[in-house]
């Protein structure tokens, strides 16, 4: 089928068109510069698209209508939300320290832009194909932290500090499980370049795809990057940094105006950044679900998948109640990280076992009694203990 | 001596350089993590992308991180009241300083200055793998135990004492 | 002045630079940065002569960076949980004033 | 062995108690000194007259010679044997020591009448006496030095008896040390004897060291200039000798010796010690006389010789001396030497009778004399310079006669004793084999003895009394002629004229002896029997004549210049200055012989002294001050050296360790940074070497 290829390929066709009028010198940029800019265009539109998503969707989850008074059934909303940013008074508190508040935004959402040059969003639509490119995701995502951190420190405010610390260790702790469920996948496939892993599951048997997900310790490793990811990102049960009930806004709560803006781009880039790598590692990226669908261009795939994620976010958010921060850092520590170094054996396990019911059997075994026995055990300790703040006194 | 590794060095000597000059300690160590960041621009232009990503992986993910934690544990985080220079600051600057003119006189005369340039060695994460597998496997295991070892270290030396005397 | 020469230099210079902020900082973590920024320095060395050296193929150049950079993290980390537990005790971490071991 | 060999050791034994309880006794037992003295002396006479008899008896030869040896002490395995002797040399000299010495004793008793010191004056003449004897009769050469030393001690004492003068004392003191010069002689011939011949005794049964044995064994060995060791001996015994009798060297303190008292003088400086040299001279004769068998036994040995030779010239000095001397006792004293010269000469040419011969009749005579001048003296008061006497006949004819009878037989007027002993000595120099010289100096020494005897009589005895109005010199007043107060002379007492009478009439019969018509003495000293016989007597008449002339010839001189104007004026010059007034001048000193002695001998002793003086003081006190000096400066050093180096350094050592370790541990100032920065240094310098290294 001709038709779907083109039109699979029509960004690269297109890019490769448009670069044939540059000279020959400024070749390379022009090219980096063309394969940059739609990026940094579509992602942000998907940001504005999900805040209204998030927020109807929240309403309907608790029985109300989200915002439905601005354009046809509150769908332009973002609009109004990005010209109230614009428009709002960029106040900057007296003592905060000028550079590193400015800064703190731009770092935010420069490294959650750079997270996508990874993600293979459809087929040979890959801003650089990288050899280490899970971990260059994983380099450029450690950088968040550090955003984080400048941002509370630098509005010298107790709360933001406060928050700002909680969001650090929040997300370091949950930095580990995600690399470690990461490397399961890249065990099995034996490279870190995200286009090798998608044109791995690129394949079908028969009608199945060969998706990760599809396997014991794939499904187990999809779930724990998802947990690990919500906490990344600070959002639903994972939340507590800038809990509205807990510090008011967390880190960013001396920010206003569009770098307030800005700290929610960042953040929403990093959750869909992290829930693309989940869609390359574990659900094929651009892969359609079945062979019979794959006329359907490759990129149509990723964001489709894309989709399907951030509601399943929005309906954790909606759900899940908050967690307290030492439910929270033990369930890092005690349940994630065990479990995730399980699957790393149980993938291990996998793919020396001849394939088969036996292996199904014995993998899903060695995932399924521990977690009941992890999870067994963060259930005892029920009384409340008495939560001791101090300094390293 | 192309002028993209020029603004790489440039980055990391500035950010190197106002990390160990600033007054206040987190501007210190967010130059630094500039600084290694440039550094690790450095490693990929050399071609090893691997070190370079782990480098900003390890240093900026978790590195500066910790020393931001220590920091602000130790309520040095303030701008600090004394200078932030030692006393004999001027001497250990002037031992740098020769131990720079030394190294750079040597490198200047040792290394002979070919011109022939190799060509840019191919490195893929799989032959780094195999590497550490099979020709680094010991140092790996090594690695593996000596982190652990430092992990529990630090853990315990952190760790405050439990029967604290009030 | 051959490119492995630059990167050189620019690894000596890191290199002084770490050592001078070591030399005089008051600060006991950001000496323990210096000394993190001396051991890049030496990486950044390793990976230059990987690069510009006779035999790339056998990547020990980036075997030592990577070994290299995993032991200054542990290094770091058990530097700063040190520095915690001297201050700790004597609740500074002015290193003018942590001279109880004065001869 | 009769009872009195055995006990011969009583007779010097007696005087020597006898002296030893008087010096026990206090000043004021003055009659029992002077008793006890006497009494030993006459118990001594007569055991010298049994020991006299028993020689007689004896008979002739060999067999007249009994000794008597007895060991003294021992010292090793050898013992030191002493002993005495009985032979007519002993027996006769013991007659005449202890007969004279009795006639001494009496006349001391009136002349010392008046000394506070009577007894101490009685208990040195007992000592003189017993060591006198002593030395007649020992038979051991040791045992008669020892005496000998004795007797030269006494004479000190008694020389010196009148210690608060000090002339008596320096007189004294020369006597002592000149005879001491001759005694150190003696003693030498001594040790080499007894060396040599490994005995001291004489005669002991052959084994004597004047036994013929002994005497082979010196005479073969030859010491320096070829002399035989015999002689070497006698010539060292014999300088004893001569010092002892006053011989010309060492005659310079008999005239002196005149200080002590008259008796004094009379019994040792005229009849018993000074005859001590001759008659050890004739004693050890064997000795001098010991020659080779090769030589003839006439012909003198060179000891003879010497001894010929220096009798005959002290024999001229003093006859020449005596003629210009103004002091009576110096008159007698300068004729004792010249009769001594004359001894000794007798000895050298005639043997031991001839020698033995003149100095009894000697020893007579000039006592006599002596007594004579003494009483002269005492009656005078004190006054001793003849010029200052005159006409002393009136009022002391007893002491006249016998004077006269005494100068007489001095001069050797034919038939008195000193005739016939002096032409004897004429004769034997007349025969004397080698020269003739001796006999014309003893002939012209008889001519000047006559003369300056008549002039001495014709001064004190002969014109008007010229005694000054009073006594000009104190000094030279007798002590006890002052205590008398009156100036007129008067005749002695008794007591002391009586001694002068025996003493006169032995000075006229002695010489009958000994004629050589009847050469009793001198057979019965050889050990012969007497020949009466004419030939010797026929012989000698010629020689006789002539000396009998000699004697007529100086009495007429004598007479020619001082006896026809009688003297007035004491002051006037002598009749012979008037004539000779230099050779006078020069005779009157002595040849200034003692000017001569001052001159060398003792201005070489006082500058050995001032020498000694000078090394001691600056040599050896210098030596011992530098060292002790050295010895200070080295335990300064050591001190200072402890001090600054050991303990400074010390010091300074654990200074310097202090500070370089206070200094080092500043190193360790605890500051890290401190330690980096010399960390940098270090990695600095080892880059350097490295490369410096490789480049090289």
């Amino acid at each position: 089928m001709i038709v779907p290829d083109t039109v699979d390929q029509i960004f690269v066709l297109s890019k490769h068109w448009l670069l044939g009028y540059v000279p020959t010198a400024l070749q390379p940029i022009v090219s980096a510069i063309l394969s940059v800019a739609p990026v940094l265009v579509v992602f942000p539109l998907l940001f504005a698209i999900t805040t209204v998503l998030e927020r109807k969707g929240l309403g309907r989850i608790q029985n109300r209508y989200g915002p439905n008074r601005v354009g046809p059934y509150g769908f332009s909303q973002p609009i109004a939300d990005g010209i109230k940013s614009l428009t709002k008074e960029d106040i900057v508190p007296r003592s905060a320290d000028q550079v590193v508040h400015l800064l703190a935004p731009l770092l935010l959402v420069m490294a959650a832009f750079l997270a996508y040059a990874v993600l293979p969003i459809g087929r040979n639509m890959v801003l650089t194909n990288l050899n280490a490119g899970v971990l260059f995701f994983f380099a450029v995502g450690s950088m968040v932290e550090l955003a984080v951190f400048m941002a509370g420190w630098s509005s010298r405010s107790k709360y933001s500090l406060l928050g700002a610390m909680r969001a650090v260790a929040q997300m370091i702790s949950y930095e580990v499980p995600l690399v470690l469920a990461s490397i399961v996948v890249i065990m099995a496939s034996g490279s870190l370049s995200t286009v090798a892993i998608v044109n791995l599951q690129a394949s079908y048997t028969s009608i199945w795809p060969h998706w990760f997900i599809f396997t014991p310790w794939g499904f187990t490793g999809f779930v724990l990057f998802m947990i690990a990811a919500t906490a990344e990102s600070n959002r639903s049960p994972f939340d507590l940094p800038e809990g509205e009930s807990e510090i008011i806004a967390g880190y960013y709560i001396e920010y206003s105006g569009f770098k307030f803006a800005l700290f929610f781009l960042g953040e929403y880039l990093g959750m869909f950044a992290t829930s693309g790598l989940a869609i390359t590692l574990f659900l094929g990226g651009w892969a359609a679900p079945f062979s019979f669908l794959t006329w359907i261009p490759s990129y149509i795939w990723f964001f489709a998948k894309l989709l399907a994620l951030i509601c399943v976010f929005i309906w954790i958010r909606g759900t899940l109640p908050r967690l307290r921060m030492d439910q929270l850092m033990g369930l890092a520590w005690k349940f994630m990280l065990p479990m995730t170094l399980l699957n790393i054996f149980t993938a291990g396990v996998w793919h020396f076992m001849p394939s088969g019911f036996t292996r199904w059997l014995v993998c899903t075994s060695l995932l399924i009694v521990p977690c009941l026995l992890l999870s067994r055990g963060l259930k005892q300790r029920k009384k409340l203990q008495i939560r001791t703040y101090r300094f390293a006194e | 001596m192309t002028l993209f590794f020029l603004i790489a060095a440039a980055l990391t000597i500035a950010g190197t350089a106002a990390a160990m000059s600033l007054r206040n300690p987190i501007h210190c160590i967010l130059s630094l993590t500039l600084g290694l960041v440039g550094l690790a621009v450095l490693y990929l232009q050399l071609g090893a992308q691997f070190v370079g990503f782990t480098q900003v992986l390890v240093y900026v993910g978790a590195v500066a991180i910790l020393a931001v934690f220590a920091i602000m544990m130790t309520r040095s985080a303030g701008s600090p009241q004394q200078p932030a220079f030692s006393r004999s600051w001027l001497s250990g600057s002037a031992v740098a300083v020769v131990v720079f003119a030394v190294l750079a006189w040597a490198i200047s005369s040792a290394l002979p200055s070919t011109k022939i340039v190799p060509p840019q060695p191919a490195v893929s994460v799989n032959q780094i793998g195999d590497a550490l597998m099979h020709k680094f496997a010991l140092p790996l295991e090594i690695i593996g135990l000596l982190l652990t070892a430092a992990l529990i270290g630090a853990v315990i030396v952190a760790m405050p004492e439990r029967r604290e005397t009030p | 002045m051959s490119p492995l020469n630059a990167y050189l230099l620019l690894s000596a210079l890191l290199f002084s630079i770490g050592l001078a902020g070591v030399l005089t900082r008051r600060n006991a973590i950001l000496v323990l940065i210096g000394i993190e920024l001396m051991l890049n320095a030496a990486n950044l060395n390793f990976i230059a002569f990987w690069r510009y050296g006779p035999n790339p193929a056998a990547l020990t150049g980036i075997m030592f960076a990577i070994f290299s950079i995993a032991i200054a993290a542990a290094e770091a980390a058990v530097g700063l949980g040190i520095i915690l537990a001297v201050y700790r005790h004597t609740k500074t971490t002015d290193l003018d004033q942590l001279n109880s071991m004065k001869g | 062995m009769d009872w009195i060999v055995k006990n011969l050791w009583l007779v010097p034994a007696l005087p020597i108690l006898a002296g030893a309880i008087i010096a026990l006794a206090k000043q004021r037992h003055r009659v029992f000194a002077a008793s006890l003295a006497i009494a030993s002396m006459a118990v001594s006479f007569f055991l010298s007259l049994g020991a006299f008899v028993h020689v007689l008896s004896l008979g002739h030869g060999e067999s007249v010679r009994q000794s008597f040896n007895f060991n003294w002490f021992q010292f090793g395995n050898e013992w030191l044997k002493l002993g005495w002797i009985l032979d007519p040399l002993t027996a006769v000299m013991l007659l005449m020591v202890t007969f004279v010495g009795l006639l001494v004793f009496i006349f001391s008793i009136g002349y010392m009448a008046d000394d506070k010191n009577f007894t101490r004056f009685f208990c040195f003449l007992a000592l003189f006496a017993g060591a006198m004897l002593g030395v007649v009769i020992a038979n051991s050469l040791l045992l008669l030095f020892m005496c000998w030393e004795v007797v030269g001690l006494t004479s000190y004492l008694l020389i010196g008896f009148w210690y608060a003068n000090p002339r008596a004392a320096a007189a004294a003191k020369k006597a002592f040390l000149v005879t001491r010069i001759g005694d150190l002689a003696f003693f030498l011939g001594m040790a080499w004897l007894y060396s040599q011949t490994g005995t001291l005794l004489f005669f002991d049964g052959g084994a004597g060291c004047l036994e013929h044995s002994a005497l082979t064994a010196l005479v073969t060995h030859t010491t320096i200039f070829g002399l035989t060791i015999s002689t070497g001996i006698a010539l060292l015994i014999f300088c004893g000798a001569a010092g002892k009798s006053g011989q010309l060297p060492l005659h310079v303190w008999l005239p002196d010796a005149m200080e002590g008292p008259t008796p004094v003088s009379a019994l040792i400086h005229a009849a018993t010690m000074v005859a001590a040299g001759v008659f050890l001279i004739a004693r050890i004769y064997p000795l001098m006389s010991a020659h080779i068998a090769s030589l003839s036994v006439l012909t003198p040995t060179v000891a003879l010789q010497v001894v010929t030779w220096v009798g005959a010239c002290t024999a001229l000095f003093g006859a020449l001396v005596a003629v210009a001397q103004y002091d009576i006792k110096r008159i007698l004293a300068y004729s004792t030497v010249s009769q001594l010269g004359y001894m000794m000469m007798g000895l050298g040419v005639g043997g031991v009778s001839v020698g033995m011969f003149h100095l009894i009749t000697h020893a007579f005579f000039k006592s006599l004399l002596f007594l004579g001048a003494g009483s002269v003296i005492h009656g005078c008061s004190g006054e001793q310079d003849i010029r200052h006497m005159g006409g002393l006949r009136k009022f002391m004819p007893l002491t006249f006669a016998a004077y006269t009878c005494g100068m007489l037989a001095l001069c050797g007027f034919p038939l008195f004793a000193g005739f016939w002993s002096k032409d004897e000595i004429l004769h034997a120099a007349f025969a004397y084999s080698l020269t003739r010289v001796p006999f014309y100096m003893g002939a012209f020494g008889a001519l000047l003895t006559a003369f300056y005897m008549t002039r001495q009589l014709f001064y004190v005895f002969a014109g008007a009394s010229n005694r000054p109005a009073a006594p000009q010199d104190f000094a030279h007043e007798e002590p006890a002629a002052i205590e008398h107060g009156h100036h007129a002379p008067h005749e002695s007492p008794a007591v002391m004229t009586m001694p002068l009478v025996i003493l006169a009439v032995f000075a006229v019969l002695l010489g009958f002896m000994g004629t050589p018509l009847w050469p009793w003495f001198q057979s019965f000293l050889d050990g012969e029997h007497v020949i009466f016989s004419f030939a010797p007597f026929t012989a000698a008449l010629p020689l006789m004549l002539v000396s009998s002339l000699l004697v007529f010839l100086g009495l007429g001189l004598g007479w020619l210049l001082y006896g026809r104007k009688p003297i007035e004026d004491c002051e006037a010059p002598d009749a012979l200055e008037q004539v000779q007034p230099h050779i006078f001048s020069v005779l009157e000193h002595a040849f200034y012989v003692d000017q001569l002695y001052d001159a060398t001998i003792v201005r070489l002793n006082t500058w050995a002294a001032l020498l000694c003086d000078w090394l001691d003081r600056w040599i050896w006190n210098g030596a011992v001050q530098t060292f002790s000096h050295l010895v200070l400066a080295l335990a300064w050093l050591d001190n200072f050296f402890d001090i600054n180096v050991v303990n400074a350094g010390f010091d300074a050592g654990c200074q310097t360790v202090s500070r370089g370790s206070r200094t080092l541990s500043l190193l360790q100032a605890g500051r890290i940074q401190g330690y980096l920065r010399m960390i940098g240094l270090a990695l600095i310098v080892l880059v350097i070497f490295l490369l410096w290294g490789a480049r090289a």
